[in-house]
């Protein structure tokens, strides 16, 4: 499992003590993680936890902050993401379970399909590494580019691996959610199935869109260092996220659009991507 | 609309707690960057190639170390001075955290106003005050401080109104703050709405800052 | 007690090097007033503020109180011009301080307790006629007002030696009057020797032990008052004798003003 | 050491790329901030309290509208103006479209420079020019910006330093720059190496600005 | 051709009203030469700048030239002072623009075209003997050069109506002279009006055709110069006689300065 294989800065961490019965989260910010964790807050409230979020913003921090052990858990990432980054920052942090799936597609406003991509059009990818290499990938899979060698993880991708653009794209990095209010200047952009979702899309008007296996490395997960995963307070956690309240309130978000893959094992997602 | 109302007054202790995070950034930030950045303003200004005492060698160096200060990205500053922060408030996340580099990068910045400031006045003064024999600690403090206090509070006033909205990086490292608000909820999750009463909160601190800051500066201006 | 010896000022401008003090000798004898005259732009300031070094000579020696000020360290000079008041041509008041507050800087810069200094400074303007105007900041004052205080801030120190430049410029006779007359006690009762710059000859006349004569950056000439009013003493210099007349007549007939008149002419006619 | 320069060759063009970026911004952005912030401010100089001419309701609203520019956090002026940033330069991607929301910004910020830098002026000199029958534009353009000249260069200074690290966050629309370069490659993707090399460019640049303005604004000043 | 009429201005201050002119009536006759005289403080200067309006009056007329400034719009009231030199009395030149520059100035303000100014500007600074220092910025020249172009830059546009606040207050008799001779000149032949503050009766003598004498915001005197050179004139008040003695007689023999010294009696022996 996941404890064997990380090794790292654990060992400067204060173990918790058993008896604490409080858990500090880091938590992005946006609907999908914010409105989950109060939910999970409630819960665990009601059995005498307190859950205690921060919200940030930024993708770094969270990481190195469960790390060195001022925050236990945080949620804000995907498999893939965390995976790279362990290994750039050599830090420990594993992941616990999953929340919810947000796989992503090339969508376009001026285009029906892949083929009427014209010469020189403009494609706008995420400007951040954990989902910079998706769109790049996707653009392989549609057939617009190629690259100069099958990269080891997604993180990895970025346009410097790109061999070839025979339609001359023009590609564009700006941050996920910019694309929401930039999108009618562009040919084709990525976009997460909840940034689809709210512009009314769904998955079935993308381009190239991460089905089935391809959705995998994508799934959000709550990531914490190894000496938490098999306590007492990481199963309340779990079992708060993975609430039927929680369940319920996805359904309502975006017309239930995101998967939720409670039972699938994220370590072994973890050792896999 | 009712709908709207509810909304508000669900989210309304944590638009609260904004609010409060953003007075806090600067009820801390400012007094430090004034508090710090105007003897560095004056030495850069007493050292520099028209001060009371011209040093080029030494004054080369800090200035440049104020330019490199300056040259940071906020989101690299942040990262930079982690160390630092960590010493100084214990964590690297949340608010105290982010007053950290959110000071740092406020000092340079405000020294370079109180500089220009001091570069401003009327040399026959400092001359008067050399000739009366002051030191050059008497002649800052009695003199040069004296008549460029109007120019340094509306400096100060410039920057503050400048940190209400540049905190709004803060959210990076879980800071808060109603800038973040703002961002968290126009931005991230569409609810224009309470984007728009974050952003209505933050015109009316400008406001408040900008005018108070006008005014006492008007009355420290004795010079009609 | 002041000597200058060879004092030369040149000052860089745009169009070259301009020599605005030029080689000037003077003995001043402690507890004289000394005064110097000569036109505008003659060097008059700029000698004057060779004395306490506010302008540094480019090249002579500058001997106060039998110390060469030239050889003495930044903060030697700095103690040195406790004892050296300065009255400033246009005044130098700090805007932001009333007028008390501005005599008063003198007086902390010169080391005088906080307790004493508003006393002092009170005393100081009472003896320029401004006790009521003490709390009253530098823009609400008249130009001769201005000028007292400054005056004031130069005499609360009672300093060993005190440079005027055209300290009653601004004023009406009747505080001329007091100025000089203050001038003139302090010069008696605590022996300053006072360095007074002005174009005003009765200023000079009713003042002054000793008098320069400059021009174009030189001392042209020098003379004791006494012998002045002994009448043996007779201006060498163009100057000097139309300094000494003091005369103000104009002719009222003259030819017109306009075209063909030659700048010279129109302006050198005194 | 060889690796790193292997990846500094291959990045090398990108590199020079962000950093014309950052140039090209700060040649677009800053000139017209300065030739629009500059009228505003006078405009809110002219206009204020101590103005030529006071036109308190009027004032106050434009005072208003100055503070409402100036309370936007960065991200949501972005947002916000994107229709205007559309009709001006077609898109609001990319470095062009990125330089509008940053010389939004840079507008009102300016202009409270210059209201504060005439604010410091010998209020004699304006007096000299009305009792020369000057008209309100001639006592500006002839007497007050004249004496005001080296306190503007000095804050556009201020400002254009401030800009280099600000404008980093271009790269939120694909914009660019240095600063973008800095945090993509330090931050995101942690190469620390090409960090460094694009922050010392940025420093650089700081350097050049700061310098080069201080001596353009002493060779101005003419007090001394 | 000016007629004030019950002129009183009133500042505000931190310790109540103050009242710097109070109820001036005064007449003065187109192309007549108006001296002012009074004490420091008297209220000289804000009387003369209500005559232009620079400080408008709480209450009372001024009328130039026939108009009620007081009654015209910004921009009438603009307009009129092309036709009001000004020289003030701590000069106001713009420190960024050299000496040409200043005097152009008034030129530009008064709508002379641009090829036009140098010259007339070079001309004006020849009048007051300052062709030489064209070119240079203020901070470079003496205290009598810096008023010397604030006189040219008033004459430059040769006004209808001229106030001189102290115009030779900083300058030598050669170059009161000269200044005062070229005010006599184009008073002369261009009959322009000309209102004169000064503390220098000799000025007055040698200029003024009517004097008027303030005291404390009044208008206490008003003589000809014709009664006072036929011996006719007598003050009425003791300022008056005063200022006209215009002497300075220092008692070198008083009691030691020091404790005991009351400001009414050590200021006010003129
Ligand atoms: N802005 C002001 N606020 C308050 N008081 C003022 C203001 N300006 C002038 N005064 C006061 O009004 C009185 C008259 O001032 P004014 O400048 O007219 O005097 P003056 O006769 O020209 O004196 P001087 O010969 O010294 O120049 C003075 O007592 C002065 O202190
Ligand atoms: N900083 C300077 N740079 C260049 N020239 C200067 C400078 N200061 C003074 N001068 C010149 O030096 C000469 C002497 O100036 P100074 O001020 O000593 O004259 P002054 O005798 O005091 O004249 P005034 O009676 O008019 O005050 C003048 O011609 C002046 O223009
Ligand atoms: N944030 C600053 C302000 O408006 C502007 C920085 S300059 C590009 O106050
Ligand atoms: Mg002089
Ligand atoms: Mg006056």
């Amino acid at each position: 499992g996941a404890v064997e294989m990380v090794s790292g800065t654990t060992g400067t961490v204060p173990p918790r003590d058993p008896a604490d019965r409080t858990l500090r989260i880091i938590v992005t910010e946006s609907e999908p993680y914010q409105e989950p964790t109060k939910i999970a807050q409630k819960l665990l409230a009601a059995q005498g936890w307190e859950l205690k979020p921060t919200y940030v913003t930024d993708i770094i921090q969270p990481n190195q902050a469960v790390d060195e052990g001022a925050f236990d858990v945080n949620f804000f990432q995907h498999v893939a993401y965390l995976k790279q980054f362990n290994k750039d920052y050599d830090t420990s942090v594993v992941p616990l379970f999953y929340v919810y799936a947000l796989p992503g597609g090339l969508y376009s406003d001026r285009h029906a399909s892949i083929e009427d991509i014209p010469e020189g059009a403009t494609v706008a990818l995420p400007v951040d590494p954990s989902n910079n290499g998706r769109a790049i990938l996707l653009l392989r899979e549609a057939g617009l580019i190629t690259l100069r060698r099958e990269p080891e993880s997604v993180i990895e991708v970025s346009q410097s691996l790109i061999a070839q653009n025979p339609r001359n794209l023009r590609l564009v990095e700006l941050d996920q959610q910019a694309l929401l209010n930039t999108r009618q200047d562009v040919d084709l952009g990525f976009l997460s199935l909840r940034n689809a979702a709210v512009l009314g899309l769904t998955r079935e008007d993308a381009l190239v869109f991460e089905d089935g296996e391809s959705e995998r490395p994508f799934r959000i997960l709550v990531g914490t260092r190894p000496e938490f995963a098999g306590t007492e307070a990481a199963r309340m956690l779990r079992e708060a996220y993975q609430s039927a309240e929680v369940r319920q309130w996805f359904a309502g978000y975006q017309g239930g659009t995101l998967p939720l893959p409670w039972d699938a094992d994220a370590e072994k997602d973890y050792a896999q991507v | 609309m009712a709908e709207f109302l509810d909304r508000l007054v669900e989210v309304g202790p944590e638009l609260a707690t904004s609010l409060w995070q953003t007075v806090l950034m600067l009820l801390i930030a400012i007094p430090i960057a004034v508090g710090l950045g105007t003897p560095l303003g004056i030495w850069l200004h007493t050292h520099g190639p028209r001060g009371l005492q011209h040093t080029p060698r030494i004054h080369r160096i800090v200035d440049a170390i104020v330019n490199v200060v300056r040259s940071f990205p906020f989101l690299i500053l942040l990262i930079a001075i982690i160390p630092f922060t960590r010493f100084v408030v214990g964590t690297t996340i949340g608010t105290a955290a982010v007053i950290v580099p959110l000071t740092i990068n406020a000092i340079p910045y405000f020294a370079r106003f109180v500089e220009q400031n001091l570069g401003q006045l009327d040399p026959g003064v400092v001359e008067a005050a050399r000739a009366m024999g002051a030191t050059r600690g008497q002649i800052i403090r009695d003199v040069l401080l004296v008549d460029a206090k109007p120019a340094i509070v509306g400096s100060a006033t410039i920057m503050t109104v400048s940190f209400i909205s540049y905190s709004a990086m803060a959210g990076l490292v879980g800071g808060g703050g109603i800038g973040d608000f703002a961002i968290r909820y126009g931005y991230y999750r569409y609810e224009l709405p309470l984007m728009v009463v974050a952003i209505v909160l933050m015109i009316a601190l400008v406001a408040v800052v900008q005018t108070g800051g006008a005014r006492w500066a008007r009355a420290l201006d004795k010079r009609r | 007690m002041i000597t200058l010896r060879d004092v030369t000022t040149v000052f860089s401008t745009p169009t070259g090097p301009y020599t605005a003090v030029d080689g000037a000798h003077l003995e001043i004898p402690a507890g004289s007033i000394q005064g110097i005259i000569g036109f505008s732009g003659a060097g008059k300031s700029t000698l004057l503020r060779n004395i306490n070094l506010l302008e540094r000579p480019t090249s002579g020696q500058v001997v106060v109180g039998g110390t060469d000020l030239t050889e003495l360290s930044v903060e030697e000079l700095r103690r040195a011009r406790h004892g050296i008041g300065m009255v400033f041509q246009n005044f130098n008041l700090v805007n932001n301080l009333t007028a008390a507050k501005n005599v008063e800087l003198s007086l902390k810069f010169a080391g005088v307790a906080g307790t004493e200094r508003r006393r002092r400074a009170l005393e100081a303007l009472a003896i320029v006629d401004l006790a009521d105007k003490a709390d009253s900041y530098p823009a609400a004052l008249s130009g001769g007002q201005k000028q007292r205080v400054a005056i004031a801030r130069a005499l609360a120190t009672e300093p060993a030696v005190l440079l005027c430049d055209e300290p009653t410029s601004a004023v009406d006779p009747r505080t001329t009057t007091s100025v000089l007359q203050y001038l003139a006690d302090i010069n008696r009762d605590l022996g300053i020797t006072t360095v007074i710059v002005t174009h005003e000859m009765n200023v000079v006349r009713a003042l002054a032990d000793h008098v320069a004569v400059m021009e174009a950056g030189r001392i042209v000439e020098r003379f004791a008052l006494a012998e002045l009013e002994a009448g043996t003493f007779t201006p060498a210099t163009a100057i000097g004798a139309h300094l000494v007349a003091d005369e103000i007549v104009l002719d009222r007939r003259r030819t017109p003003v306009g075209a063909g008149v030659t700048p010279g002419e129109e302006a050198h006619h005194g």
